[in-house]
C-alpha cells in the first residue's frame, strides 16, 4: 500500500485529493454520490462577505474538451457560510479548504476574519485565497495579475488566520510571468500556492452572432487547459528548486480527468491536486482520480505519495 | 433560504441518486424524435415525473465534457419479464452534437447516467381536475404525470401543441391516459391552428382545473403561468435551461425565482427545479437568450449593467 | 453570391482564409490535395536568417483537443526560403504571406531585406512578423511578452518592407494584457495584427515520469485553445473601437476547424482567418473552412464577408 | 539540399495521394492484433510496398485530433469481384486510445484515411538475394514487398521476430511468400529463442544477400542496419516516429539523416521516410525516447542543450 498522504504547510492531508473550488458547490450535493470526508480535502465554492446572485445566464458555454464559466461568484456571503455550509461539512468529518474571494484586500480580510471565528472552524485545515477575482479599484483588474495587489490581499489575509492554519494563494494564468505572482504571494506571507485558475476565453453564439455568455467573456476550464496548469506548476516549482523564490507546496489544479492526468501535475511539483470541470461529467471524479491515483503509483513500486512529487524536475534530457 | 412551494430543498438535496451505466435496450424513431429505452436499474426504482437523467456523451476520451439532461418520459421499476432490471425511457429531439451523439447510439450500447434529478411535480392532496400542457417534446414526461393524477382521482386534460405534426410527441398515448385531448400546431397540420395558450383558457374553464402542469419552451411556460394566474389555476413548469452538470454544483442553470419569504434569488434549475411554480418565476427577467438578474434578486449587483 | 473578399491593409485577398504559419509547410505538400491558390494568402513557416535542425524528438505531444508542439523553427534559412520555396508558391499561382522569425531585432530586419529584394516578391501580399519567438538577447524570452522589444522589431522589418506591403505582428497569448503589446505594435509600424499564436504548455510523459517534449515546455494549439483565440481578438478589437488604439486588420488564428469557428473570429473583429492544427486532421481544412464559412454567410443572408467582421461588438446584452 | 538514396524528395512531394472515406470491410483478430481491410480504391490504386496509411479517429467532435499512421500490409486494386473497388489492409496493435477506437470499429463503419504517404522500400534493379525483417506488427507490410521482389526474381527470406507467439504476425503468410522463413521470439515461444539480430548474419550471409529490408522497433531496425553493414548488405529500413500529420507539414517526425552530400540534417520521416537505407540514419543520436540533433547537423544550435 502506498502512503497517499501529503503534506501542507503545517497540516498533514490523508491524501492529496480535492475538490475544486466552484466545481464542487459546498458538499451536499456531491455527498450524495461519494462519502466528501474521504478526499484529502474538500475546497468551497468561493464565498465573499455578502451573498451574490451572479451573473445572468447564459452562464455557460460548452468548448472543445472544456467550457467556459461566467457565475460571477454567487454564493450566500460569508455570514451563511459560517452558519449553514461549514458546520454540515463538519458534521461529516470533512477536512475543509474554505475559499474566499472579495473585491477589495479589505474584503478578504473581512471575510477571513468572521472564518476564523467560526464554530465550525476546527475542520478547516487550510484557507484558499481567490485572488483570480477582479479588484473593484483597479478598474476590475484581477488582484492576480498584479505582484502588488496579490501580495496585499495575501497579507491581510495572513494576519486574520491562525498561524497554523496554512493559506494557499488561488493563482491566475493570464499573466507574462506566473512566478513573480508567485513569488509575490509567498513573500507576503502565502504558505502555499494553487494554480491554476481559468483562462480568460470568450465564445460567440454563431446564431444570433453576439457573445455567447451573459458576462460576455467567460473562464476557460476542462482537461483542453491541462498542459497550461501542468506548465505553471513545473515553472514555478522550478523557481523554487532554483533559489529564485522560497520553497511551500503547490496545489495542482486544471484539466484533471484522470489518475494519468493528475500524476502529471504531481511529477511537475504539486503536492496535491484539484479535480474541477472532469466533475461535471462524472461526478465521484474526485475519489475516481484518488484511486486511479494510488493504483498507479502502486504499479510504479512506489512507497509513498511524497516521493513523485516533482519527480520529474532534473528528469528531461535524461534518455 | 431555499425554501419552495411544495418540497425543502434540503430534501431535494438529500434525495438519492445514482450513477450507472445503462445499456440502451430499444430505440425508435417517433416522429421528429428518437425514443430510447434504457436499462437503468437504479434511477427507475427512484423516479417520479418531472424528474431528469443526465447523460454523459461520447467515451472516455470524449472532448464533449457536459452531460445533456432529458425528462424521464416512462419508467418500469422493478425486475422485468425477461428478468433485466428496470428500464427508464426518455424521448430526444437530435438538435446538436450530443444528441445527435445519444439519437445515434444502437440497442446493446452503454449509456452513463445520473438520475433521478431535479424536483418532481408535487401532487395536489385533494381529487382536483388538472390540466397538462406540453410543447413538443416537452409532452414526453405528462402521461405518466397524468397516470398518477388519475391513480389520485383527478380528471386529467391535456394540451398538446407543436410548429407541427411530426413534432407533436403522444397523441395516441395522450387518448389513452387522459381524460380530454387537444391538439394544436403553429402552421395546423394537425389540430387546432395556433399555440396552446390559444386554447389553454377553454380547457381550464371547462372543468374548472385547479393544476395546470406544463414543459415546454420558455416563451410557452410564460404564457400558461398567465394563463393559468388569469383563471385562478396554479401552474407548475418544468422549465429547460443549459446545465453543465445537472446535479446541482456548478451553479450555470439558474433562473430568478421568488421564495416564499417574498425575495427573488437566482436558483439552481437543476436541484431546486426543473418544475417551479409558474407565479413564482420571474418572467420579467427571463428573455428568448437568456435570464437577466433582477435589480431586486438578493445579492444582485448594486450598478447593473446588462 | 456574398463577396468574400476581404481588406488587410494596401492588399485586397479573395478570400479571408489562410493556412497558419508552421501548419502547412512552404505549400507543396498541400498542394497535393487542394490548389494552394484558392487561399486568400497562403502564410509559410516562418523562416530565420540561417538553416535551423529544430529542436530534438518528440516534438509533439497529444493533448485533449489539441497538442503540444517544439519544433524549433526548423527550416531552410531565408535564402533557400527565396531562392526555391516562394518561386514554387509564385509559380502556382499563390499569393503569400511569408512569416519571419528572429533571435534579434537586427535579424528580423535581415530576413525581411532578403525577401523584398527577391525575384518572386511579387506574390507576397503581406509579412507576418513571428514575435512571438524567443528574443535572444532577452534570456530567451518571448519578444511578444514586451511590449518594447516587439515594437523594436516591428519598426526594423516595417524600415525594409515596401510601403505598400503590409505587415502583421504575431502576438503570443500569454501575456497579462494582450492589448498592450497590440497597441505598441499598430504604434511601431505594423499594419495588423494576427492573433494568436500558441499558448506556452507542457506534458509530463507518465511512464518514465520525465518531460514528454524533448524542449519540456510546448505551444499548445487546436480547438482547445479557440475560446482564448476568440477573446484576444475580441479585446483587441474593442481596444480599438474604443479609440484606444488605432484601428488596423486583424487575422485570426487558433483552434479553427469549421466555418462556424471561422465565424467566431470574424465576428469578434477578424478581417482574416487562418487554419493550423486542424490541418493535420483534415489537410483540405483550409479550403473546407472557405467552403463552410461562404455557405454559413449566404444562410444568413449577408451579401459581404466585410459586414461580419467584428458584428458581435455591440450586440452583447441585446434579448 | 534534399536528396536521398533513391527517390529525389521533390518526387515523393509530387506523389499522388488521396483522402477518403474507407469503408471497413473486414476485422478480424490476428494473435495479438486486428487486421483491417478497407474498401479505399483511392489509395489501393496508388500505394507501393513501405508506403503507409494515416487514419483519422473518431467523429468531427473527436477530441482527439491527430492521424494515426499504419504500414499498408496489403492492397487489392481495380474493382474486386463483388463490384467493390480496391481494398487496403492493415494490421494495427491496440496500445493506446487512438488504436483502440480503430481496433473496435464494426464492419461498415467508416473511417477517414490519407494515403498513400511516405517513400516505398526501393527495388532493386537486378535479382539480389534480399533479406527481410519484421519485428511484431513490422512484418506487415514484408509478404506484399516479398511478392514484388520474387517477381523481380530476387530470392526472399524472411526473419521475423517478437517478444511472444502471439505478437509474431504472418508466419504462415510468410511461408508461402518466401523462400527461407525463420522466427525468433523473447521467450522462446515460437521459433529461436533470442532476437532477430542473433538469427541475421547466419541469414544474410548463407544467401550471399545484397539487401536487407526491416521494419519494427528502432533498436531492432540499429541493429539490422549494424548487421547489413558488417555483412556487406544495403539495409533499407522503415522508421516508426511519433508524427501529427503524416504528410509533411508539421514537422515534428524528423530523423537525423546523412544526405547524399555527406551532411545530416533532420528531415521527416513522414514523407523523405519512413524507409530510410539504414546506414545514413544517425543511429548515434537516436535514443529509445527520441533523437537528439547531432551536433553537427545542418542547422545545429550553436550550444546544445539537450
Ligand atoms: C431539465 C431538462 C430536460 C430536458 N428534456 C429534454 C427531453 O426530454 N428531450 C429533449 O430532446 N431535450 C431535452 N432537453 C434539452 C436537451 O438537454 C438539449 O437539447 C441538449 O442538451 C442539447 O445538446 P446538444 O449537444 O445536442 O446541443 P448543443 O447545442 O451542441 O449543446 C451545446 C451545449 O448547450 C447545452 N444546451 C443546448 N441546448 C440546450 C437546452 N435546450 N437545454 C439545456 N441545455 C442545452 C448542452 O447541454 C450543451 O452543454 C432538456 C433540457 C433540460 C435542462
Ligand atoms: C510510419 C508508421 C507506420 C506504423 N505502422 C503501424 C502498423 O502497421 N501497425 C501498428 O499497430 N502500428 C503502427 N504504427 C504505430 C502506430 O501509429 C501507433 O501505435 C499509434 O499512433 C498509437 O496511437 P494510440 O492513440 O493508440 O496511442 P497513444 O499513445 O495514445 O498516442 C498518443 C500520440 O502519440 C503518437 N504515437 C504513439 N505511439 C506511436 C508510435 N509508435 N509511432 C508513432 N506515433 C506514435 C500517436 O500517433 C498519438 O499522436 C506506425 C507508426 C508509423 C509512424
Ligand atoms: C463553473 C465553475 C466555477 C468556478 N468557480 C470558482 C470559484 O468560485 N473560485 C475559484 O477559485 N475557482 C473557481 N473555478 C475554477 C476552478 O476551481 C479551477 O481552478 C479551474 O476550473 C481549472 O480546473 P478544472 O479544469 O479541473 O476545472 C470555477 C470553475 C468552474 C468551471
Ligand atoms: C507544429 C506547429 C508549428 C508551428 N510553427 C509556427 C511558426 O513557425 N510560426 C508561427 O508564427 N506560428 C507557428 N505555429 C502556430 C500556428 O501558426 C498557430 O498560431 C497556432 O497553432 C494556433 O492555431 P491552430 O490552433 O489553428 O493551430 C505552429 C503551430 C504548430 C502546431
Ligand atoms: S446544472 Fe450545475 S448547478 Fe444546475
Ligand atoms: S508527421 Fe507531420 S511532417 Fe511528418
Amino acid at each position: 500500500m502506498v502512503d497517499m498522504s501529503t503534506t501542507l504547510g503545517a497540516r498533514r492531508l490523508a491524501n492529496p485529493l480535492m475538490t475544486a473550488s466552484g466545481c464542487a458547490a459546498n458538499g451536499q450535493e456531491l455527498h450524495r454520490f461519494f462519502d466528501v470526508s474521504e478526499l484529502g480535502a474538500f475546497v468551497t465554492k468561493s464565498v465573499m462577505s455578502e451573498p451574490r446572485s451572479g451573473r445572468g445566464t447564459p452562464r455557460m458555454a460548452e468548448t472543445p474538451s472544456g467550457m467556459l464559466n461566467s457565475i460571477g461568484l454567487q454564493g450566500p456571503g460569508i455570514q451563511a457560510f459560517v452558519e449553514h455550509d461549514l458546520p454540515w461539512l463538519a458534521s461529516v468529518g470533512a477536512t475543509v479548504l474554505p475559499s474566499i474571494a472579495g473585491g477589495s484586500a479589505t474584503e478578504f480580510a473581512h471575510v477571513a476574519a468572521v472564518l476564523r471565528s467560526s464554530d465550525a472552524f476546527g475542520c478547516v485545515a487550510g484557507v484558499e485565497v481567490n485572488i483570480s477575482c477582479p479588484n473593484v479599484a483597479n478598474r476590475g483588474l484581477v488582484f492576480a495579475c498584479d505582484p502588488l495587489s496579490s501580495a496585499k490581499v495575501i497579507a491581510l489575509v495572513r494576519e486574520q488566520v491562525p498561524r497554523d492554519v496554512p493559506i494557499f494563494a488561488k493563482l491566475s494564468p493570464d499573466v507574462t510571468d506566473i512566478t513573480a505572482i508567485a513569488a509575490a504571494c509567498v513573500k507576503a506571507g502565502a504558505d502555499g500556492l494553487t494554480m491554476i485558475n481559468t483562462l480568460l476565453g470568450m465564445s460567440i453564439d454563431t446564431d444570433r452572432l453576439r457573445p455567447h455568455l451573459g458576462g460576455v467573456t467567460g473562464g476557460l476550464s476542462g482537461p483542453g487547459i491541462r498542459p497550461v496548469a501542468v506548465r505553471a506548476v513545473w515553472q514555478v516549482r522550478a523557481a523554487m528548486d532554483e533559489g529564485r523564490m522560497p520553497t511551500v507546496p503547490i496545489i495542482g489544479v486544471g484539466g484533471v480527468r484522470t489518475g494519468t492526468d493528475a500524476l502529471e501535475l504531481v511529477a511537475a511539483g504539486a503536492s496535491a491536486v484539484q479535480v474541477g470541470t472532469a466533475s461535471f461529467n462524472d461526478p465521484t471524479a474526485p475519489v475516481r482520480v484518488l484511486r486511479e491515483l494510488t493504483g498507479l503509483l502502486e504499479e510504479k513500486g512506489f512507497a509513498t505519495f511524497d516521493e513523485v512529487v516533482g519527480i520529474a524536475h532534473g528528469r528531461q534530457g535524461e534518455s | 433560504m431555499n425554501d419552495l412551494p411544495t418540497q425543502p430543498v434540503s430534501a431535494a438535496r438529500r434525495a438519492r441518486v445514482v450513477q450507472e451505466q445503462a445499456e440502451l435496450v430499444a430505440t425508435t424513431r417517433v416522429g421528429a424524435y428518437q425514443h430510447l429505452t434504457l436499462a437503468s436499474p437504479g434511477v427507475a426504482g427512484l423516479a417520479r415525473p418531472g424528474q431528469f437523467v443526465a447523460l454523459a456523451v461520447g467515451d472516455e476520451s470524449s472532448g464533449t465534457l457536459l452531460r445533456r439532461s432529458f425528462s424521464i418520459h416512462k419508467v418500469t421499476p422493478g425486475p422485468s419479464s425477461n428478468g433485466a432490471g428496470g428500464t427508464v425511457e426518455i424521448v430526444v429531439s437530435a438538435v446538436g452534437a450530443g444528441t445527435r451523439w445519444i439519437t445515434s447510439r444502437q440497442v446493446h450500447d452503454r449509456i452513463d447516467v445520473v438520475g433521478p434529478v431535479g424536483r418532481a411535480f408535487p401532487l395536489p392532496t385533494a381529487p382536483v381536475p388538472c390540466v397538462l400542457v406540453g410543447g413538443g417534446y416537452g409532452s414526453a414526461p405528462l402521461f405518466w404525470l397524468a397516470g398518477e393524477l388519475r391513480e389520485r382521482g383527478c380528471t386529467v386534460d391535456i394540451v398538446l401543441g407543436a410548429a407541427s405534426e411530426d413534432r407533436l410527441f403522444g397523441v395516441l398515448e395522450a387518448r389513452r391516459s387522459c381524460d380530454g385531448v387537444t391538439v394544436t400546431t403553429d402552421d395546423g397540420s394537425a389540430g387546432v391552428k395556433g399555440w396552446v395558450s390559444d386554447v389553454l383558457p377553454d380547457v381550464i374553464d371547462r372543468r374548472g382545473a385547479g393544476v395546470v402542469y406544463a414543459c415546454g419552451p420558455m416563451g410557452m411556460l410564460r404564457a400558461v403561468s398567465d394563463v393559468a394566474a388569469a383563471h385562478g389555476a396554479v401552474a407548475q413548469v418544468a422549465v429547460e435551461e443549459a446545465m453543465a452538470c445537472g446535479i446541482g454544483i456548478c451553479m450555470t442553470c439558474v433562473m430568478p425565482v421568488v421564495g416564499s419569504d417574498g425575495l427573488t434569488r437566482m436558483v439552481r434549475s437543476c436541484v431546486e427545479g426543473p418544475v417551479f411554480r409558474g407565479d413564482r418565476v420571474r418572467w420579467d427577467a427571463v428573455t428568448p437568450t437568456g435570464a437577466v438578474v433582477p435589480p431586486d434578486a438578493v445579492g444582485a449587483p448594486r450598478a447593473v449593467t446588462r
